[in-house]
């Protein structure tokens, strides 16, 4: 965990509204699992006032890959970044994927839940990788770094009509799955289903949750998520997460 | 040489005026990653209360324009759990720790002083008068004159440490509160807490925090907090702690110029933890060029005419 | 088909609810070089008092993070003139135009309302008992229910036409303002004036403003403006007008949702001197797009669970 | 007066922390009188907050200067434009100087006080013109767009040691002045220094001050300054001036 003015080696629009940051960061590329993310200034001065956090998506060497979209003012400033800027960047953060002996690797995700599975994919290498992708619309679909994929659009403008949920719920219809966990990334709702899926057909699954963070690293308490288990705390998403066992927590 | 930034806050000395605030540090120990607490003047612990306290359901956290909404809800882990696990950690610190204590009953003020005026490692008592997020103990004590005067003289009666009270800024007259503060036998206030917001989604047309309400921090309320620390100074005899959007020297210089003894600073941590040794080094080099040899001089040193 | 945009704020019926608040508009000849004033719900002048006042001096502004100080000390031009030289223009704006009136005694506030409670071209009134820029007659009132109260009941006495009553934000409960207002026979409140803030020059430690304090306004201020809101929404009946901080219609359609029956733009006039009809035009599409056939519908139709 | 989004020309670093702006402005381009202003915002978003008021440096047909040195974060901001960027400038702005029948036209500036009498030098063409440009050392003295330039430097690094009102009162002494009329600009301590020396000599001036702006076009009252006459009322700087008559103020 460390903070770093970091320098934009490259900023590419992979699409409407979907950027490939690229930054050079030896201190924090040195130490980084898949899954965990950085807390991003994005500008120098003090509007917008915090950070914004991003999954780290893939690690070369010295550069470290972020993969966002366009929501609101941060990245759109974040958007604007070229080649020479400096970025104030905190981390790596949080807890990552479990990589275990699982000989199957399943990979779930909607829309820009796919940000932190290219840097997994490369930890998995000896693994069976497939990679369900699902967005509203084909406009959504992004296969940056992914492997073997399979796409769903809610409204059927590319792959398999329905959600990724839909999708990965037919692909592991019959399946055995003592050897094989979901990783999976995406919007509240898409895990939500995911956790009931899982529920249904016991299988392991990793799930990477979003929400408003002030901190990142545990400060500050703005972060809570419920526990499954009755309890007097809240896990907190920064550093309790944001990778957590979809049995675990409650969305 | 360097200046003195040392101060006074009632019988603490503090190396220099830099305090980390309140609920905006956790206990120390994952900001100590990224800075040095050895060199900062005080810390303040997150609000402890007699028992754990669970906190907000989620959302907990909005942005607003230069500013932050929070509805935490003193989630904490309840006294003993904090002399079990957090102040091993604290005291090998070296920095002053201050304990902040949140409650929903003047018993429980008192309580929790007591028991926690055995512990060496704490040196003063903060006591939360006015989070805006818990239902008892938050405003209902903070905007009433009557509750402040009461529970400071209760804690008083059971610590000889330093008390500080933490005033709300939701009042009229915060300077009715310092002064009841006083003559409850505070040793000094700290101003301001956090300011009620809100803030709603425009399409679902619900609240964006679980509590509806929070407590603004940051920039945003930085001239309000000043105001205060002003309107205190002016008025009442008693050192203030100022708080409130302080994100820089720069910031830091212009509330101890406006009246307080020592600053504290709570959201700009989240951006940049080593924010405290900054604003350190910053007043090192304002007095240096300002030719100012202990920044007690500059306390209250406001220029104004009438 | 568009929505029906239009409200009522007691006696009135504004074509929108979009007004331009007291002292961000003048007397609207010069805003109107850039924008429409016709298509504009109300304008709401800037304060008038019995006799011309010359406001304080240099300096009267400070920008500050996402907000200003303001203090202008109620600089107008009195009664008299205001009626023979400022109204002629106004009548002609086929906007509805309400008259801000500020005073420094009971009796002025009365002494205004009745003279100008004769000119056909105002169509209401706006009492700023809360102006935080002059000694008297802003925060002394504002701060005093019974002041509200009164100067309440004294100017419902003297004209029929709709009365709102523009509340301090500098109180811890503004509900209970709203609610003497109410008593006091107003036809509706607005919420918020200015918070008291101020800002020093670390070099001279003088203050910025000649004043001292000032009242901050801008985006800074929104959260808190917004939970003031909802606050007077969920205690008292009467219709609110909401003001702070807003720029745009996302802002405005916040207001509105939080109990705000209509909402004022002030310090965003400065930026964009046609941000009123670009709001407009803002709640237009909104309302198309969530199928809301008239804005009234949406006032107060925050969800709360609890 | 009108809103128009302007879109930058060229941004030329002139000195350390000077710079020349050049935006496309036709509409604004064409109603200009020397000595105007306009309230540039500097930022897209509502950060910060307020427009920042510059002087109209100079006009080229449809073309616009402005001449500005690195403050704060507004000018910080403005300083980093380049080609192509659209800025939101409102003006022209308040009342120009006076154009008379003097012969001899004295132009007093300090420091970025020099803005907006290229323009007016323009405008001055049959008319005897001498520049009069003082700074605090020779990095603050800038020439651009005069005629005829006397330099003073506080520290006597160029030209004359001494203030620029130090150098005109020398430069005067002795001078019959009544076909003759001053315009300045600058901090407002020179500014009062002028005010007493045009006192003594008796000679006609005209000034052109700076205040913090809320508005920049009389409806916020931000701006007061005093009359010289007792009055119930103050002067607004960014309508009855930014130039006033120097007798008719009290700085
Ligand atoms: C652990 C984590 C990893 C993330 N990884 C990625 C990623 O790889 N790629 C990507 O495009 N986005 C990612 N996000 C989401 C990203 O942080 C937000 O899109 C971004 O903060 C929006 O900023 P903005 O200023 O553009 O939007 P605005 O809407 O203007 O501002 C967003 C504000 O709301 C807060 N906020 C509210 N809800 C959320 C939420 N659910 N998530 C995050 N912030 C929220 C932000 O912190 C910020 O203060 C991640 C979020 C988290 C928590
Ligand atoms: C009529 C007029 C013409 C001007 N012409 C020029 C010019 O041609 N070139 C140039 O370099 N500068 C000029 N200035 C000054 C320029 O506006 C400021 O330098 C600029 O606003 C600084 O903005 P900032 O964000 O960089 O500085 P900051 O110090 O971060 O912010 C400045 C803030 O303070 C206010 N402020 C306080 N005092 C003043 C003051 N004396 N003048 C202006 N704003 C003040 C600003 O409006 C703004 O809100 C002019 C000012 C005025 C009023
Ligand atoms: C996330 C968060 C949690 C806070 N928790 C506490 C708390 O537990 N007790 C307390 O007295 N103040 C608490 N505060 C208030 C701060 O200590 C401080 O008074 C306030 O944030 C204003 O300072 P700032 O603008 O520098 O943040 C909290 C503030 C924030 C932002
Ligand atoms: C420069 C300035 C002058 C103001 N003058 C008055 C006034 O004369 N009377 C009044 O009732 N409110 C006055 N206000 C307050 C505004 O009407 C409004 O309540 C406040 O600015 C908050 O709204 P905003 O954030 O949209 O600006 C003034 C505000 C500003 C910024
Ligand atoms: S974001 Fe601050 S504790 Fe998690
Ligand atoms: S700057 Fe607003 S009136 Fe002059």
């Amino acid at each position: 965990m460390l903070i770093d003015l970091a320098t934009v080696q490259s900023n590419i629009k992979l699409k409407e509204n979907v950027y490939l940051l690229k930054v050079f960061s030896p201190g924090i590329a040195a130490s980084i699992l898949p899954g965990q993310f950085c807390n991003i200034k994005v500008n120098e001065s003090d509007y917008p006032l915090l950070r914004r956090p991003f999954s780290i998506c893939d690690v070369e060497g010295e550069f470290i890959f972020f993969l966002f979209n366009v929501h609101g003012e941060g990245t759109e400033i974040l958007s604007r970044k070229k080649e020479g800027d400096i970025i104030d960047i905190l981390g790596p953060l949080g807890k990552g994927f479990t990589i275990g002996k699982e000989k199957n690797a399943i990979i779930a995700a909607g829309g820009l839940g796919v940000a932190p599975f290219p840097f997994l994919i490369k930890k998995l290498r000896d693994k069976n990788i497939q990679c369900i992708i699902g967005g509203r619309t084909d406009k959504e679909i992004i296969t940056y770094g992914l492997v073997n994929v399979n796409v769903s659009t809610d409204d059927g403008s590319l792959g398999f009509r329905g959600t990724a949920v839909d999708l990965l719920r037919t692909k592991l219809a019959g399946q055995t799955l003592n050897d094989s966990i979901i990783y999976s990334c995406g919007p509240n709702p898409m895990m939500k289903a995911l956790q009931g899926l899982v529920d249904e057909i016991n299988v392991k699954c990793e799930i990477s949750i979003e929400c408003a963070m002030a901190c990142g690293f545990g400060i500050c308490q703005g972060c809570p998520v419920e526990k499954s288990v009755s309890d007097d705390k809240y896990y907190l998403v920064c550093k309790d997460g944001p990778v957590f066992n979809a049995k675990d927590i409650v969305l | 040489m360097n200046a003195d930034l040392s101060v006074r806050i009632g019988k603490l000395r503090l190396k220099n005026p830099v305090i980390l605030a309140s609920g905006t540090v956790g206990y120390g120990n994952e900001i100590s990653e990224f800075t040095d607490l050895s060199k900062i003047g005080a810390i303040i612990t997150k609000s402890v209360s007699l028992n754990p306290r669970k906190g907000n359901p989620p959302q907990r956290i909005v942005e607003t324009p230069s500013g932050m909404l929070n509805a935490i809800g003193l989630a904490n882990v309840g006294v003993e759990e904090f002399i079990k696990s957090k102040i091993p950690f604290l005291t090998n610190l070296k920095s002053t720790i201050i304990c902040n204590i949140a409650a929903s009953t003047v018993e429980e003020y008192e309580e929790c002083v007591k028991i926690l005026d055995e512990q060496e490692a704490i040196k003063g008592f903060e006591i939360n008068v006015s989070c805006p997020n818990v239902k008892e103990g938050g405003l209902i004590f903070g905007n009433d004159i009557t509750a402040v005067a009461k529970i400071t003289e209760r804690v008083r009666a059971v610590t000889d440490k330093t008390i500080i009270i933490k005033l709300s800024p939701n009042v009229s007259s915060i300077y009715k509160f310092a002064s009841a503060a006083k003559d409850g036998g505070a040793d000094a206030v700290s101003a301001i807490n956090t300011l009620v917001g809100t803030s709603f989604d425009i399409y679902s047309r619900r609240p964006k925090l679980s509590n509806i309400t929070g407590g603004l921090s940051g920039p945003a309320i930085k001239p309000i907090a000043l105001a205060k620390v002003l309107e205190i100074s002016r008025n009442v005899d008693i050192p203030i702690i100022g708080i409130g959007g302080i994100m820089n020297w720069k910031d830091a210089v212009e509330f101890i110029i406006c009246g307080a003894s020592a600053i504290q600073i709570g959201t700009v941590n989240f951006i940049n933890p080593n924010a405290g040794i900054e604003i350190i080094e910053g007043l090192v080099s304002y007095c240096a060029k300002m030719n100012i040899l202990g920044i007690a001089e500059l306390i209250a040193s406001y220029q104004i005419s009438k």
